[in-house]
């Protein structure tokens, strides 16, 4: 029989003491598209990367029809025909390069000649666009203008430059909108023709379903099991991937929802708002969805005093609140838990002390000196409340795990008493045993009479966490929905743009439990 | 899109050379001190006295005030390159403010003293408001404000009784007062050194020890986060660079005090003494960030060589390699560490 | 530009010149005055003097500034050159640098003057302190004082013309005179050469503790001076003398304090320097021929003749013979234009 | 982890306010230059002729070399403030090899290039591979070669037949091919002026028209993504700081040859201005980073305003006022911008 065109095997790889793969294993035949799915953390970053020459690995052999190969950098993956489009947009856009430069960028490096020609660049540039059906990019334009999906799509023309043997797409539609998403498929499908390899992955499951041909699972950088798409089911790949089934157990709630609290009528900032209204109650967790891009973190933000807003009122606990500045918003009682916790919510290189304090250093001290003694009590107190996995208060946080820092992101809000709290994508990165003690957290702030909103691009986490569902679709509240009515498909219809009247009879509730993104 | 959090491979020193690394971290400026006072002391019976040392403080202390202004600018994550300049301006305001217009004491302490906030909040303007990086505006504003201090003096060192261009003489003079400031002794130590012992000390204070000193280090760290925990990061910018004028007026004070006279373009030679006192200053004791006591440890160090070398005659053209090798070898002793500390593999 | 008592007019232009700046054949002459360093009080004098001397010529003075830059300087004499000035002054600088700029002004007829710049072009006049001579005054000084018996420390730079002129001079004298002897030599022209000599200084007094271990510092530069002075004043060091060349105004104020250590010094009055400079300008201006290497009489400041309270260089000529006096320059012609 | 860019909101100029300073950071800089230009020859005749801008050329070309070494650093996100250094020790050693040791021309032309290459891998030396930040390796770096080459000469400057410590006069002379470089015309234009506008081409050509330009841009704008496109930014960052160290090393030849001596510390003053040119140059035709055109439009800007301040008798004390406000206008203008482009709600 032919070699397969790419075999990986007992591939091993350790950073430091964290040993990140361990027995993974993958193959992949010509012409087809082979998912590769995981919870988060499970190890498929890490195995493309070896793949594509960032890291090599500890042991493990790679063969590429049939013959092993040796990949010591990005470039000589490249030589062998391996593309990839990374995960993490912003490692491999260059934003002062315009969108030509940065998708003929791979040329740079390893070219022969000398001069570049302007015109030739574009030109190609644009060939490749229209391959993507995406020649609406300019292609003269600096890629910093772009949005996401925009330099996402220059991220994938990147990989078609060339003729490819293999292209590793590392979850490439989690920025891009459905229709977005449907253009790409087309792509591959006709990559797929040429005989080109294709390595997908996503948390989508639907969508790795219509577009894969065949799934494999991997946990803890091992590789679990390969399942044939049209074979398989949904559920049995969940199992596979959780190694349990997936248990409804946070759907418990046993709060009282009480006054209404904060109160936000039409509000609209510089940016992307418009003329927001909506509500929570004490004791209540609003769920916000929407795709990214949509305004979660935007709103989040406008309700936490950091963006200038040109109308629309905000009211807490009965207060017409002026916000000019984060602190004004702290002294009114909001918290905000932000998206990108290591940029926005911590100070990574301190101690989870000196962390925890930070909101509220006057409490640590009273007369102008900090009081150490005071401030470490604290962070014990958090370390035992949160169950946060660290042996000293005096750690720099960046020897935590991301779950852990998430935590301290959470905690540092303890020692005010606020009434509100806003959560942007609070499990973002996060694996699923912290996820949980996020969520009972969450809930417990609920149960003492706190209002919790819930920003959320992972609907499913949001219908399990939530009272009442918002779904948010480009700046706007779009719908509202009640957690008895909210399902993943009406949900996300509504988040991508669409109407319920059109389609409602074709979206089939029961399907519900097959549709699950880890 | 989540961040790739790394943890660092090895969390307590394992090995014998990462333990070797980490204790040259923790005490390696320190050792080389002791080692470097050790050596003179065996080469010159001159060297280990008390007044040696005295002298060695009084003489580092103009560079050590600049140098507390540089640390706070570069705890809240700025620099100031204008450190040097705005010390120029105050020099000479200060003589000129006895000399010309016979000024009583408090005015000319107070005055110079203003002026350093003044080219603090314009250093400030330029970075918070008009978003300049800090490198840039205040190296637009060394200039700016080293060709006013010329401007202000049309060139001329201000010194007692001196013609003026107008014809005559200028009425004032240094007063005996003033002059105890950079000149006189007390308690049997110079008043410089008094006064530069007081303000590290306060300024450790400030900064190890009390809430507006988490404030700066927090929003140096990461301005974003200290932002959204309810910091407002402009006026902290703003505070730490006139803090920064502040200690560089009194630099200026302390110098005319110290020579006299209002000499032109006193602080620009010293403002990258002062950046060098900093950063060697970062690896004291492992702090490996800017702190008031590594400041003027790394200040005193290179007091301690520059006045060792001299009695060893070393050639004074060779001083500056001294210098900057001692810079290096701090700075590397910080980033390796760093650098195995926080490694991305 | 904020000196207090402004009633007389800023600039060595004044009123009165201006009046008759059409009827006399030399008046309203522009000079350009072309320095390599232009910072401290020794250059302000100077440039004060070129432009009073101007001044009273009824002509006006530009400065251009090269902040020690030999390249710039070079660029700086270009520009005056294209710039149509009348006359052209150059303080400083070096011959390779200057040469090729000066031979191009001497072509267009611009006339040149310089001082201590070691130009030798035909139909350049240059002047020169009389570098040696005021090193053997100094030393011959410090060798009476001593009684011929000392041990000095010298504060010296390598790398300026006058420096080694000045460096020759001394080991002529060392040689001539076994009883002094050098126990030990520093000095560096930083940017803050007193505050640094000063802090040198301390060492080497720490060094030589004991009374007797040094009878004089000789410093071939006020800077130096300044500093050693200060540094021996502030350890309460009254054994040791010490002995300058250059003298400013400023320095006036440190050798007159009470018990200076200061005790001599010798220099060329800078305001004169730069009259005399000027003077010969107009010389050649008004199509003379002076003597091409002119070199400025030093003079001997010693301090025990100075009066007890405090004078300024202006009043200095009245204590100090030959100070702030100098005719050297003056011609017939210049005298007349001077006296309208 | 990744860099918050938000989309403007308007992405072209729509209210009078943005078109204004669009067209500001596009033209401004240019629309300044002409109307300084206009005004200065309103005022003097001398000023708009042929022979004062080929000197303004030639008085800005050793700057012009200096900058241009230092975009090449700052392209690849870098920083070199060591250039002034070895801009001195290559003057000193040009001039030594003549006049010590009475070489050929081709090694005097080479020997300092050589130590340009050194001075580079030394600083790549400290930043790649020991991980010291840009700006502090080469402090580090700026006081270690103002050492070296002071000790070098043991603080004498060079000049012909200049007399040994050792005894005896110097053997050798510059020579009159070597000072051409400096001094001599061709074609009607000084030689320095060719070999700057040869220099200023060569680099643009490279930056913005080759391989190797991209390659340069791309590291500087972001390392990760250059590393994962296949460059070896280390390689990368070596090769800049080396050429920076050749420019550096360039201007020291230039200037031994403009002032037919080896004077100590000639690089010293010119760092300062060289980082201010490039700068300014950033404001040029909207580029908004680092490129060769604007550097020396950089360098000319200065150049002409010193020139035509002269012209306007202004006092020498107050050009660097001028100075520093023409770069804080430079700087205003391309940060305002791109504050409002990038702005966060
Ligand atoms: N450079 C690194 N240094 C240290 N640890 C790393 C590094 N890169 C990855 N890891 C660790 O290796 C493990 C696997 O990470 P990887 O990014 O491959 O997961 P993933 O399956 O892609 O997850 P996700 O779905 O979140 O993208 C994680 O525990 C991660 O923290
Ligand atoms: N042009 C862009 N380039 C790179 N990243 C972008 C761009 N636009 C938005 N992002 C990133 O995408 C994410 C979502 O953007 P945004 O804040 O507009 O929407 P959101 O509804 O909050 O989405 P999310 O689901 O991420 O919370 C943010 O992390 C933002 O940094
Ligand atoms: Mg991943
Ligand atoms: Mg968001």
């Amino acid at each position: 029989m032919e070699h397969p065109l790419l075999e990986m095997t007992a591939i091993r790889k350790s950073f430091g003491n964290v040993t990140a793969l361990e027995q993974a294993q993958f193959s992949l035949e010509k012409g087809e598209v082979h998912a590769l799915l995981g919870v988060n953390g499970a190890g498929k970053s890490t195995l493309m990367k070896i793949l594509s020459g960032v890291y090599s690995q500890d042991e493990g052999d790679i063969k590429l029809n049939g013959s092993p190969l040796q990949l010591r950098s990005p470039k000589e993956a490249k030589e062998q025909g391996i593309y990839t489009v990374y995960q993490e947009v912003d490692t491999a856009i260059v934003a002062e390069l315009s969108v030509a430069e940065n998708i003929l960028l791979d040329t740079f490096a390893g070219g022969s000649s000398f001069f570049i020609s302007q015109k030739k660049l574009y030109d190609d540039a644009r060939r490749v666009l229209k391959e993507l059906q995406s020649d609406n990019i300019a292609v003269g334009q600096k890629a910093a203008d772009l949005t996401l999906a925009e330099k996402q799509l220059v991220l994938i023309a990147r990989a078609l430059v060339h003729s490819a043997k293999i292209i590793i797409f590392d979850e490439p539609t989690a920025p891009l909108s459905l229709h977005e998403s449907a253009k790409l498929f087309s792509v591959i499908e006709g990559l797929k023709a040429q005989g080109v390899g294709c390595i997908f992955i996503s948390h989508r499951l639907p969508e790795v379903f219509e577009i894969g041909d065949r799934i494999t699972v991997m946990a803890e950088g091992k590789w679990v099991q390969t399942f044939d798409a049209k074979a398989a089911s949904q559920e049995e790949v969940v199992e596979s991937m959780l190694g349990a089934k997936l248990s409804n157990e946070l759907v418990h709630r046993d709060h009282e929802i009480g006054a209404p609290q904060l109160i936000v009528e039409g509000l609209s900032d510089e940016g992307k708002l418009k003329h927001l209204s909506f509500g929570a109650a004490a004791g209540e967790i609003v769920g916000v969805v929407g795709l990214v891009g949509a305004g979660k973190t935007e709103l989040a933000k406008a309700l936490f005093g950091e963006s200038k807003l040109t109308s629309g009122t905000i009211t807490l606990g009965g207060r017409a609140l002026k916000l000019k500045h984060p602190s004004d918003a702290i002294k009114a009682g909001i918290a905000l838990v932000p998206e990108e916790r290591r940029k926005e919510g911590l100070f990574v290189q301190e101690s989870l002390s000196a962390n925890a304090s930070f909101p509220n250093l006057r409490r640590f001290s009273p007369k102008f000196f900090m009081d150490k003694r005071a401030e470490r009590a604290f962070a014990k107190d958090i370390i035992g409340r949160l169950q946060i996995k660290t042996d000293n208060t005096e750690t720099p946080l960046i020897h935590l795990s991301g779950g852990n820092q998430q935590k301290v992101a959470i905690g540092k809000w303890m020692s005010l008493d606020s009434k509100l709290y806003l959560f942007d994508e609070p499990t973002k990165g996060v694996d699923i045993g912290a996820k949980v003690d996020i969520f009972k957290l969450i809930r417990q702030l609920a149960s003492s009479g706190k209002s919790c909103v819930y920003f959320s691009s992972e609907i499913h986490e949001a219908i399990g966490i939530s009272d009442r569902i918002l779904v948010m679709y480009n700046g706007q509240i779009v719908k509202e929905f009640s957690r008895q009515e909210a399902t993943q498909e009406r949900i996300l219809l509504y988040a991508s743009g669409g109407k319920e009247e059109r389609s409602e009879n074709r979206q089939q509730p029961e399907r519900k439990s097959h549709t699950v993104s880890v | 899109m989540q961040a790739v959090e790394k943890k660092s491979a090895v969390k307590t020193g394992s090995s014998p050379k990462e333990k070797a690394i980490q204790f040259l971290f923790k005490y390696g400026a320190i050792a080389l001190l002791a080692i470097i006072i050790f050596y003179f002391s065996t080469v010159s019976d001159a060297f280990l006295t008390y007044g040696n040392f005295s002298d060695i403080m009084r003489s580092i202390s103009i560079v050590t005030l600049l140098a507390l202004g540089v640390t706070f600018t570069l705890v809240v994550d700025g620099f100031d390159l204008s450190v040097g300049s705005t010390m120029s301006l105050s020099t000479v305001v200060t003589a000129s403010l006895m000399v010309w217009y016979d000024m009583p004491l408090w005015l000319v302490l107070l005055l110079p003293l203003l002026i350093g906030v003044l080219a603090g909040a314009v250093n400030s303007f330029l970075i918070v408001v008009l978003g300049i990086p800090d490198l840039l505006a205040t190296l637009s504003m060394m200039y700016i404000v080293a060709g006013l201090h010329r401007t202000y003096t049309e060139g001329y060192s201000i010194y007692n009784n001196m013609p003026l261009t107008s014809g005559g003489t200028a009425p004032g003079q240094l007063s005996e007062a003033f002059l105890w400031i950079g000149q006189g002794q007390m308690l049997g130590l110079p008043v410089p050194v008094w006064i530069m012992v007081i303000l590290v000390l306060v300024s450790y204070l400030i900064l190890n020890h009390t809430r507006w000193g988490r404030v700066l280090y927090m929003t140096g760290g990461n301005a974003e986060a200290a932002t959204l925990s309810g910091v407002n990061v402009k006026k902290v910018k703003f505070t730490a660079y006139v803090v920064s004028g502040i200690f560089a007026s009194m630099a200026g004070i302390l110098f005319t005090a110290r020579v006299g006279s209002g000499q032109i373009d006193a602080g620009a030679p010293l403002m990258m003494e002062a950046v060098a006192a900093v950063f060697v200053g970062y690896s004291v004791l492992g702090a490996g960030k800017p702190n008031a006591l590594g400041t003027f440890f790394g200040a005193a160090v290179i007091g301690i060589l520059l006045n060792g070398l001299t009695i060893l005659n070393l050639p004074y053209y060779a001083f500056d390699i001294i210098k900057g090798g001692v810079l290096v070898a701090a700075l590397a002793v910080t980033y390796v560490y760093a650098k195995k500390k926080f490694s991305k593999s | 530009a904020c000196q207090p008592k402004g009633e007389v007019s800023e600039e060595g232009t004044s009123d009165a010149t201006k009046a008759e700046a059409s009827d006399h054949p030399l008046a309203g002459k522009k000079v350009a005055l072309i320095m390599q360093i232009n910072l401290g009080t020794f250059s302000a004098q100077y440039i004060e003097g070129v432009k009073e001397q101007a001044g009273k010529f009824g002509g006006s003075v530009t400065v251009f500034t090269s902040e020690g830059d030999l390249a710039k300087m070079a660029s700086n004499l270009d520009a005056a050159i294209n710039q149509g000035f009348d006359a052209i002054l150059i303080d400083h600088g070096t011959k390779e640098a200057l040469n090729q700029g000066v031979e191009k002004a001497v072509e267009q007829g611009i006339p040149v003057v310089a001082f201590d710049a070691g130009v030798d072009v035909e139909g350049v006049v240059s002047l020169e302190q009389g570098d040696q001579k005021m090193a053997e005054m100094t030393l011959e000084r410090l060798a009476e004082d001593s009684g011929g018996e000392a041990n000095i420390v010298k504060i010296w730079v390598a790398g300026f013309a006058p420096m080694e002129r000045r460096q020759v001079a001394y080991e002529k004298f060392l040689a001539d005179n076994p009883g002094i002897k050098e126990i030990t030599a520093f000095g560096g022209a930083t940017k803050n050469t007193a505050l640094d000599t000063q802090a040198q200084m301390e060492a080497i007094l720490k060094q030589y503790p004991n009374e007797g271990d040094i009878t004089a510092v000789w410093a071939a530069w006020d800077e130096f001076a300044k500093g050693a002075v200060r540094a021996i004043e502030q350890a309460g060091r009254t054994d040791i003398k010490v002995y300058g060349i250059d003298m400013s105004d400023e320095d006036l104020q440190m050798i007159q304090k009470e018990n200076s250590p200061w005790v001599a010094s010798a220099a060329v009055d800078p305001m004169d320097i730069g009259r005399i400079q000027v003077r010969y300008a107009y010389q050649l201006i008004n199509g003379e021929t002076p003597e091409e290497k002119v070199v400025l009489e030093p003079v001997f400041v010693d301090a025990e003749k100075l009066p007890s309270e405090a004078i300024t260089t202006n009043e200095l000529s009245e204590y100090i013979e030959g100070w702030g006096a100098s005719e050297q320059g003056y011609t017939d012609d210049l005298k007349e234009l001077e006296g309208k």
